[in-house]
C-alpha cells in the first residue's frame, strides 16, 4: 500500500512538473525568440507576459474540435493521444535525484527509446489520418527523419552504456560522481577519449528526434502549410504541442543523465536535484537558442547529415570506444 | 571524399559563429516600440491626408477659396464652400470637406494651391469601422475649438460701406432718374397724345 | 485465495487483463479492418500488449526490445510501404469471394481452439531447477558464449536483408 | 480467477489466439502487406509461447528470451525484404493484391 501511495504522489508530482513545463516552455521559447530578434516577446498578459500560457491554453480549449471530411476519423483522433501518452509515460523512468525516481527500471534507457518510437507512429497517423497531402508528405518526412536519427542516437547511447556498464539511468549518473571532470561529456582517460563527439552526436540527434527547428521538416510552414498539424485545431493541436515540449524535456533530461552527470554537482555546492534542473534547462535553452539561430535544413541536407556524417561517426566512435575500453 | 572533413569543420565553425551572433543580439536591449502604448514620431516628409496649414501670424489658414484644389482633384474628393463677409477681403471659407475614402493621395491639390494653404499631414494611424469617419472637415480639424470669426478690417469695412452707400446712392439716384425719366416719358406720351389729339 | 483488487498484486492482475484485452483487440483490428493503415496500427497495439505480457513474464529487456523493434521499426516501415504503394481500399473490399476468405475464419478459429485445448490438456514437464535468474547479464553471457554463432549469423542475415531490400527497391526503380 | 498472470496456460492460450488470428488474416487478406501483418502476428504468437515456456518450465531462463530476440531480428529482416518486394511489385503491377500477380514473365 505504501508503494501505491508513493507511486500516486510521484504521479501527481510528475503531472505538476509536466504541466508547468509544458505551459512555460512555450513562454520561454517565445520570450527567447523575441529577445534574439531584439523584440520583447509576450508582455501584455500579466507581468512579463507570464499569464500568456494560461490565455493560450484557454483559447485552445475553447475551440471546437473539427474533423475534416476527408479524414480517417479514428486515426485522426487517436494520433494526438498516441503522441502524448508515451511522452508522459517516460517521466516514470527519469531519476531527478539520488533515489528520486518514480519507478526504478533496470532498463530505463532502453525503455525511453522503446516508447519514443511511438512518436513516429503518431506523426504518421496524424499525417495519414488528416486526409491532406501536405500532412501526408510531412508524415513521411518526419518518419524518414526519425529513423535516420534514431540509429546514431542509439549507437552513441551504447557507447555510454559500454563505459558505465549499465542501462539503469540512476546507475549511469552514480558512475559520474565526483568533480565535473568525471562527467561523460569530457574525455575520459580511463575509458574513452571521444566522449565529446558522442555528446555532440547525441544532442544533435535528440534535437532531430524531437522535430525541433532547424530539423522541423514535419511542420515546415514555408512548404507544407503546417505539416502534419495542418488539419488539427483546438486541443488536438494543443496536445501535439504539449507532446513536443514533453519530448524536449525528456530528450534534455536524457542528455543530462547520460553526459552531464545528472544530479551530480560540479563544485560541491547545492547537491541534489537542483543541478539536474539547472543542466536540463540549460540544454532546453540551447534548443531554443539554436532554433532561432539556424534556418531550416532541406530534407536532403537532413538525411545527408544523418547518413553521411552522424552514422559513420557514431559507428567509428563505438568501435574506438570499445578499443579504448579493451586497451585500458 | 576530399571535402568531407573540411565540410564538417566549416559547418561547425559556421554554427558557432551563428550562435555567437544570436547570443550577442539576445543580450542587447529590444528596439521595438510597444505600438499602442508608444508610437514612432513620423518623419516630416510623410504624405498623409491633406490638412489646412495654420498661418502663425493670423492664427488661421490662408485659404482664399479659389477652388483650384477641388478642380484639380482627379477623384473629386474635395468640396469647398465659402461666403462673402462684409469687411473681409475675398471670400471666407466656411467648410473644407475632404472625402478621404476616395482620395488617392496624389497631391494635385497641394500642387495647385497658390497660397500654399494646404499640405500633407503626418497622420498615419487612421483606423475606424465606419466610412463616415474618413470624411474630414479640414476647417474643423484646424480649429477644433471652433472656427474663429474672420477678422474685419475697419477701413475696408468703412470703404465698403462708403462704396455701398455710394452704390446705394447711385442706385437711388439712378432709380430716381429712372423714375423721373419715366415720369417725363409718361408726360411726354401724354403730351404727345395731347399733341396728337391736337393735331387731329 | 484471491488478493484484494486494490493491493499491488490485484492491480497487477487488472493490468494483466487490460494487456490481454489490448493484445486481442490489436490482433482483431490488424486482421479485420478494411484499411491497411488501420491494420498496421492494430498490429502496433497488439505488440504493445505482447510487450506487456513479456514484462509479466519477468523479461523486461525483451519487452522493451519488442516495442523498439516492432513498433519503432517494423510498423513504421509497413506504414511507409503502404504510403508508397497506395493500395486501393475499394478494390480490397471487393474481393471477398474466393474460397480462402470464407475458409479463413473457421480455419483460424479451429487452429486457435485446437492449440488452446492442447495447451490446457497437455501434461507439461515439472518446472526444472533454474540455473540462472534470466537477467540481462545472464542473457548477454549466453548470447556471447553459447549462442555467439547464432548471434553472428543473425547479424549476417540482417546485413544481407538490408542489402537485398535496397537492391530490390532499386531494380524496381530502374525498370520504370 | 485473479491470479491468471501466474499460469502457463494463460500465455499459451494468448499465443494460440494470436496464431489463429494470424492464420485467419493470412488467408483472408488480399494484399501482400496485409499478409505480412498476419505473418507478424503468427511470429508473435510463437514468441509468446517461447517466452511462456521459458519462464515457467525451462531450466535456463535465457534460452527463450534469446530465441524471441532472434525471432524479432528475423521478423525485422523479413519485413524489410518483404516490403521492398512489395514496393517493387507495386512499381511493376500497380497493385499489391496477391491475386493480381499472375504474370510469369519477370
Amino acid at each position: 500500500m505504501d508503494e501505491l501511495i508513493r507511486l500516486l504522489s510521484y504521479f501527481v508530482g510528475i503531472a505538476a512538473f509536466l504541466g508547468f513545463n509544458l505551459a512555460y516552455l512555450g513562454w520561454v521559447e517565445r520570450k527567447g525568440a523575441g529577445h534574439i530578434q531584439r523584440r520583447n516577446g509576450p508582455k501584455e498578459v500579466g507581468p512579463y507576459g507570464l499569464i500568456q500560457p494560461l490565455a493560450d491554453g484557454l483559447k485552445l480549449m475553447s475551440k471546437q474540435l473539427i474533423v475534416p471530411a476527408a479524414a480517417d476519423k479514428p486515426l485522426y483522433m487517436a494520433a494526438p493521444i498516441l503522441a502524448m501518452v508515451p511522452a508522459v509515460l517516460l517521466f516514470v523512468a527519469i531519476p531527478f535525484g539520488e533515489g528520486i525516481v518514480p519507478r526504478q527500471f533496470d532498463f530505463g534507457l532502453l525503455m525511453i527509446f522503446a516508447f519514443a518510437a511511438f512518436a513516429g507512429l503518431a506523426v504518421l497517423m496524424a499525417g495519414w489520418g488528416s486526409g491532406n497531402k501536405y500532412s501526408l508528405i510531412a508524415g513521411t518526412r518526419v518518419v524518414s527523419q526519425n529513423i535516420a536519427f534514431e540509429i546514431p542516437m542509439l549507437i552513441t547511447a551504447i557507447t555510454v552504456v559500454m563505459i558505465t556498464g549499465t542501462m539503469d539511468l540512476s546507475e549511469i549518473v552514480r558512475h559520474q560522481a565526483g568533480g565535473f571532470w568525471h562527467w561523460n561529456i569530457f574525455p575520459r582517460f580511463d575509458s574513452s577519449l571521444l566522449m565529446p563527439v558522442s555528446f555532440l552526436i547525441f544532442y544533435i540527434c535528440s534535437m532531430a528526434e524531437t522535430n525541433r527547428a532547424p530539423f522541423d521538416l514535419g511542420e515546415a510552414e514555408s512548404e507544407l502549410v503546417a505539416g502534419y498539424l495542418t488539419e488539427y485545431g483546438g486541443m488536438g493541436f494543443g496536445i501535439f504541442m504539449m507532446a513536443e515540449y514533453a519530448n524536449i524535456v525528456i530528450g534534455c533530461s536524457l542528455t543530462t543523465i547520460l553526459f552531464l552527470g545528472g544530479w551530480q554537482c560540479p563544485f560541491g555546492i547545492l547537491p541534489g536535484p537542483h543541478w539536474f534542473f539547472i543542466k536540463m534547462y540549460f540544454l532546453i535553452w540551447c534548443f531554443v537558442w539554436m532554433r532561432w539561430t539556424f534556418p531550416r535544413v532541406t530534407l536532403w541536407g537532413l538525411l545527408n547529415l544523418s547518413w553521411k556524417y552522424l552514422i559513420p561517426f557514431s559507428l567509428v566512435n563505438l568501435l574506438l570506444t570499445a578499443l579504448f575500453i579493451k586497451v585500458f | 571524399m576530399s571535402g568531407y572533413f573540411t565540410n564538417i569543420i566549416d559547418g561547425l565553425k559556421s554554427l558557432a559563429i551563428g550562435l555567437g551572433i544570436t547570443n550577442r543580439e539576445f543580450l542587447k536591449k529590444p528596439i521595438t516600440l510597444q505600438y499602442p502604448h508608444e508610437a514612432l514620431k513620423m518623419t516630416p516628409r510623410y504624405r498623409g491626408h491633406i490638412e489646412l496649414l495654420k498661418n502663425p501670424e493670423t492664427g488661421t489658414h490662408t485659404c482664399i477659396s479659389c477652388g483650384m484644389c477641388a478642380n484639380g482633384c482627379p477623384s473629386k474628393s474635395i468640396t469647398i464652400k465659402s461666403k462673402k463677409v462684409p469687411g473681409v477681403k475675398g471670400k471666407v471659407l466656411t467648410s473644407y470637406i475632404l472625402d478621404f475614402t476616395t482620395c488617392s493621395l496624389c497631391g494635385q491639390c497641394v500642387e495647385n494651391c497658390k497660397p500654399a494653404a494646404i499640405d500633407f499631414s503626418n497622420a498615419y494611424n487612421l483606423a475606424s469601422t465606419r466610412k463616415e469617419d474618413f470624411i474630414f472637415n479640414l476647417l474643423e480639424r484646424l480649429h477644433p475649438e471652433g472656427v474663429p470669426e474672420p477678422v474685419v478690417d475697419p477701413e475696408l469695412l468703412k470703404k465698403e460701406k462708403e462704396k455701398k452707400a455710394a452704390a446705394a446712392q447711385k442706385a437711388a439716384e439712378k432709380k430716381a432718374a429712372a423714375e423721373k425719366k419715366a415720369a417725363e416719358d409718361a408726360a411726354a406720351e401724354k403730351g404727345g397724345e395731347a399733341t396728337a389729339e391736337e393735331k387731329s | 485465495m484471491n488478493p484484494s483488487l486494490f493491493s499491488p498484486e490485484g492491480l497487477a492482475e487488472v493490468i494483466f487483463l487490460i494487456l490481454i484485452g489490448t493484445t486481442i483487440l490489436g490482433a482483431s483490428i490488424a486482421t479485420l479492418s478494411k484499411r491497411l493503415i488501420r491494420s498496421v496500427i492494430g498490429l502496433a497495439i497488439c505488440f504493445l500488449g505482447v510487450g506487456g505480457l513479456y514484462y509479466f513474464l519477468n523479461s523486461p529487456f525483451v519487452a522493451m526490445m519488442q516495442l523498439l523493434i516492432y513498433v519503432g521499426a517494423v510498423c513504421i516501415t509497413m506504414t511507409f510501404a503502404i504510403m508508397l504503394a497506395e493500395p486501393d481500399d475499394e478494390k480490397a473490399s471487393r474481393k471477398y469471394k474466393s474460397v480462402s476468405t470464407w475458409a479463413a475464419a473457421p480455419l483460424g478459429g479451429l487452429i486457435a481452439y485446437g492449440l488452446s485445448r492442447l495447451a490446457i490438456q497437455g501434461q507439461w514437464l515439472a518446472p526444472a531447477e533454474k540455473i540462472n535468474s534470466g537477467s540481462v547479464k545472464d542473457l548477454g553471457m549466453s548470447l556471447l558464449n553459447e549462442y555467439s554463432m547464432v548471434f553472428e549469423l543473425i547479424s549476417i542475415v540482417l546485413l544481407v536483408s538490408i542489402i537485398g531490400s535496397l537492391a530490390l527497391a532499386r531494380v524496381g526503380r530502374r525498370k520504370q | 480467477m485473479l491470479t491468471i498472470s501466474a499460469h502457463l496456460n494463460t500465455y499459451l492460450i494468448i499465443g494460440a489466439i494470436l496464431f489463429g488470428f494470424g492464420i485467419f488474416g493470412l488467408l483472408h487478406r488480399p494484399s501482400l502487406i496485409g499478409m505480412l501483418i498476419s505473418v507478424e502476428l503468427i511470429l508473435s504468437g510463437a514468441s509468446v509461447n517461447f517466452m511462456a515456456f521459458n519462464h515457467f518450465l525451462a531450466p535456463d531462463p535465457t534460452v527463450g528470451q534469446i530465441f524471441t530476440l532472434f525471432i524479432m531480428g528475423i521478423a525485422a529482416a523479413e519485413a524489410a525484404i518483404a516490403l521492398s518486394i512489395v514496393i517493387a511489385v507495386y512499381r511493376n503491377y500497380q497493385s499489391i493484391d496477391a491475386d493480381d500477380l499472375t504474370d510469369l514473365k519477370g
